[in-house]
């Protein structure tokens, strides 16, 4: 251990500051990928669970859901 | 074919000259702010002055860059510009010579009148003169990459700052710097030669670049 | 392709010259990008499009020379007159037409006495006329014609009917996006159903 | 040409999935070695004290920050080049990150700079230059958002990337030339006399613990990515059928 304590001479601040920002950072791209990653998940499973209701009330939600699109 | 898109353009900004001039006004305001901001020591303003005066080309550059391919977008002329028979940079060059001739060079001509602002010595107010001659059409051919990325996108003007800002910084770090150097009595030689070599690099790479971002819009 | 999505598939035709092709099918079937395909706006996912043999990838700019592409919008600057729109965007072209043939396709489109009025003052079907008065002047082979029929009256879409025809008997190609029946009396008619 | 039809995204998935633990993994290990190294082997700094340690994320961030630069434009350019999708979704996949660590970095190099310089931000020649290329990025990635159609928000991404990275040593020269103009040689954050071995192996490890954490999220991202994207193909295409 080559330095006493936390403080690290007045520089502690610094060292574990930027030390908490790297950590901040990468905690945060790791949980935000997780969250797109449920957020898709449950999406599928809503368009599957669209698969399983009567052919006839799903034709209506996917024309609903059809753009006119002027090729 | 080049000095028929670039004479079109003309005849078009001629129509609408309220457009040129409003360039122009913009960048003269944002130079005449700086010294109510900072205050009137001539000392200071002669020292900010180059900064100043290129920062101000930049973003007045900027402001003229939309409209360079949009009003074509918009009416359908682009497209039959793409269909000419000869290569699209030729076109790209056209629309950009016109562009520099339309929104720069009038910047150019004016800025050592504002200069005369900063108190700046009739030497530094030719280099500055000079320096602006050859950057400014560094912004336009490199903003005409920017241009044609955003075409038809929405928030289009704030995006195409984003994309080109950073990509002009070498031609304001040479441009300002030669200014400065004048002013401080050292030749502003090495920064001109270095504006002039991004000059050509720009001249070589923004034509292609803008018209592959063309092809890619217009799909 | 359109965006990940295939619009058509397995489309194997050559057109021989004088040849009418009439391009109908549902909005969103891939007519326009089809057009646009042909005349290199837009490029094909897979498959390859030959002018006289040659691929027309290959061919570069000069392909350009024989296609004229008028898309939805006419491709008419507004603060220019019809007269300065037409000869410019010839001359942009590479095709210098001088004033007097220029303002005779202007009056054989019905655009008499409008020649020199800026076109923000033109309607809409005016607008059309100004376009398709291009026809007149270019001498390309093939056209490619994107619902360019729409906002026309009907003594417009007689004349480019006539103008259709001549185009065939020239041995020209014409390939039009449009709903309307066009009985033409030259040249061999084609017909091209997308479905989506 | 074969090869890119074959890498189709869809095909890619999976094995993106089974390679992510095999990177995320040894990531973490070399994270904790590098650090145990950094704080506990690696001596005191007799000028700087122990402030120089920040050196050990400082430095892995920048060099990461500009190699995902242009690793990004170089998968940009394949995917337009040879319109491979998987090569573009990588570049928009890799973005993120990229512009993450440049963050990183200049937040960090700020850290360093207050007590070794006493200012927070000291336009330092380096520390300029990363500060554009965040702003590269995020041109990148705000072009890309403003493109609804993922076919020409790739190609389009893939123009301003590649003109980017023409402009980069550009832009690193150009800053330089000014560093010097008006500063003369400021002491450059690693030009220490010479670096204490441990100083040294703490800084690789480090650095291939960046790496590879790099490569394991941007296979996550890019699995998001393909996954979106098929998503609409697939709803498209049934809307369709």
């Amino acid at each position: 251990m080559n330095w006493p304590d936390l403080s690290m001479g007045g520089y502690g601040f610094y060292v574990w500051g930027s030390y908490l920002f790297a950590l901040v950072a990468i905690v945060w791209e790791v949980l935000s990928l997780r969250h797109r990653k449920k957020a898709l998940a449950n999406e599928a499973r809503r368009a599957v669970a669209d698969d399983d209701r009567p052919a006839a009330v799903r034709t209506t939600v996917l024309r609903g859901s059809t753009n006119e699109t002027t090729s | 074919m080049l000095r028929w898109i670039v004479w079109r353009d003309l005849i078009l900004a001629w129509r609408r000259r309220s457009d040129i001039l409003s360039t122009v006004f913009f960048f003269v305001i944002v130079v005449s702010l700086f010294p109510l901001g900072i205050g009137p020591e001539t000392q200071l303003l002669r020292s900010i002055a180059p900064g100043v005066v290129w920062v101000a080309a930049l973003l007045a550059s900027m402001l003229s860059l939309g409209r360079l391919f949009a009003n074509d977008y918009q009416d359908g002329t682009l497209e039959q510009l793409l269909l000419t028979p000869q290569p699209l940079f030729l076109v790209v060059l056209g629309k950009v010579l016109a562009h520099w001739i339309i929104a720069e060079l009038p910047l150019v001509l004016i800025a050592p009148l504002v200069g005369v602002q900063f108190d700046l010595s009739k030497q530094t107010l030719w280099v500055l003169f000079v320096s602006l001659l050859l950057g400014t059409p560094i912004l336009s051919l490199i903003g005409s990459v920017g241009a044609g990325l955003t075409l038809g996108l929405r928030g289009g003007g704030v995006l195409i700052s984003i994309l080109i800002l950073p990509l002009y910084v070498p031609a304001l770090i040479f441009g300002a710097g030669a200014v400065e150097a004048t002013i401080i009595g050292v030749t502003p030689a090495p920064n001109l030669y270095l504006l002039g070599a991004f000059a050509v690099v720009s001249l070589l790479f923004a034509p292609w670049a803008a018209s592959a971002a063309l092809r890619i819009s217009l799909e | 392709m359109r965006g990940d999505r295939r619009l058509f598939r397995g489309l194997d035709l050559s057109l021989s010259p004088g040849t009418y092709v009439q391009l109908t099918g549902p909005n969103g079937s891939g007519k326009t990008s089809l057009l646009r395909i042909l005349c290199r706006l837009l490029e094909p996912a897979e498959g390859e499009i030959r002018w006289e043999g040659a691929n027309i990838r290959s061919l570069g700019e000069d392909y350009f020379t024989a296609v004229t592409y008028l898309g939805h919008r006419p491709g008419v600057k507004d603060e220019l007159s019809a007269l300065e729109n037409l000869t410019i965007a010839n001359a942009v072209n590479g095709v210098e037409v001088d004033t007097e043939n220029a303002s005779g396709a202007l009056q054989t489109m019905g655009l008499a006495g409008r020649e020199r009025l800026p076109a923000r003052f033109l309607s809409e079907g005016q607008r059309r006329r100004v376009a398709l008065a291009r026809l007149l002047v270019s001498n390309t082979r093939l056209w490619l014609l994107d619902e360019v029929l729409t906002s026309l009256d009907k003594r417009a879409v007689g004349l480019v009917r006539s103008l259709i025809e001549e185009h065939l008997n020239r041995g020209g190609i014409a390939i039009v996006a449009t709903h309307q029946e066009l009985e033409l009396s030259a040249g061999v008619t084609k017909r091209l159903e997308l479905t989506t | 040409m074969k090869l890119y039809k074959y890498a189709s995204p869809a095909m890619f998935y999976p094995v993106a999935g089974k390679m992510i633990p095999w990177f995320a993994i040894p990531a973490a290990l070399l994270f904790a070695v590098g650090l145990y190294v950094g704080f506990f082997v690696a001596p005191t700094d007799f000028q700087q004290g122990d402030a120089y340690r920040i050196m050990f994320i400082h430095v892995p961030a920048a060099w990461m920050g500009m190699f995902l630069y242009v690793l990004m434009a170089i998968y940009a350019g394949i995917g337009w080049a040879f319109n491979a999708r998987l090569s573009s979704m990588m570049a928009s996949a890799i973005a993120v990150t990229g512009a993450m660590f440049t963050l990183l970095s200049l937040v960090t190099g700020a850290f360093w700079g207050k007590p070794t310089w006493g200012t927070w931000w000291a336009w330092d020649a380096r520390m300029t230059s990363t500060l554009i290329l965040l702003f590269l990025y995020a041109g990148f990635i705000a072009l890309q958002a403003a493109i609804d159609d993922p076919r020409r928000a790739d190609r389009a991404g893939a123009v301003l990337a590649i003109v980017g990275v023409i402009n980069v040593p550009i832009i690193y020269f150009s800053v330089q030339w000014w560093n010097t103009l008006h500063q003369g040689a400021t002491i450059r954050l690693l030009g220490k006399p010479s670096i204490a071995a441990p100083m040294l192996t703490a800084l690789l490890i480090m650095l291939a613990a960046c790496w590879l954490y790099s490569v394991a999220i941007v296979l996550v991202r890019l699995r998001c990515i393909i996954l979106e994207r098929e998503q609409n193909a697939s709803r498209l295409a049934e809307v369709n059928a």
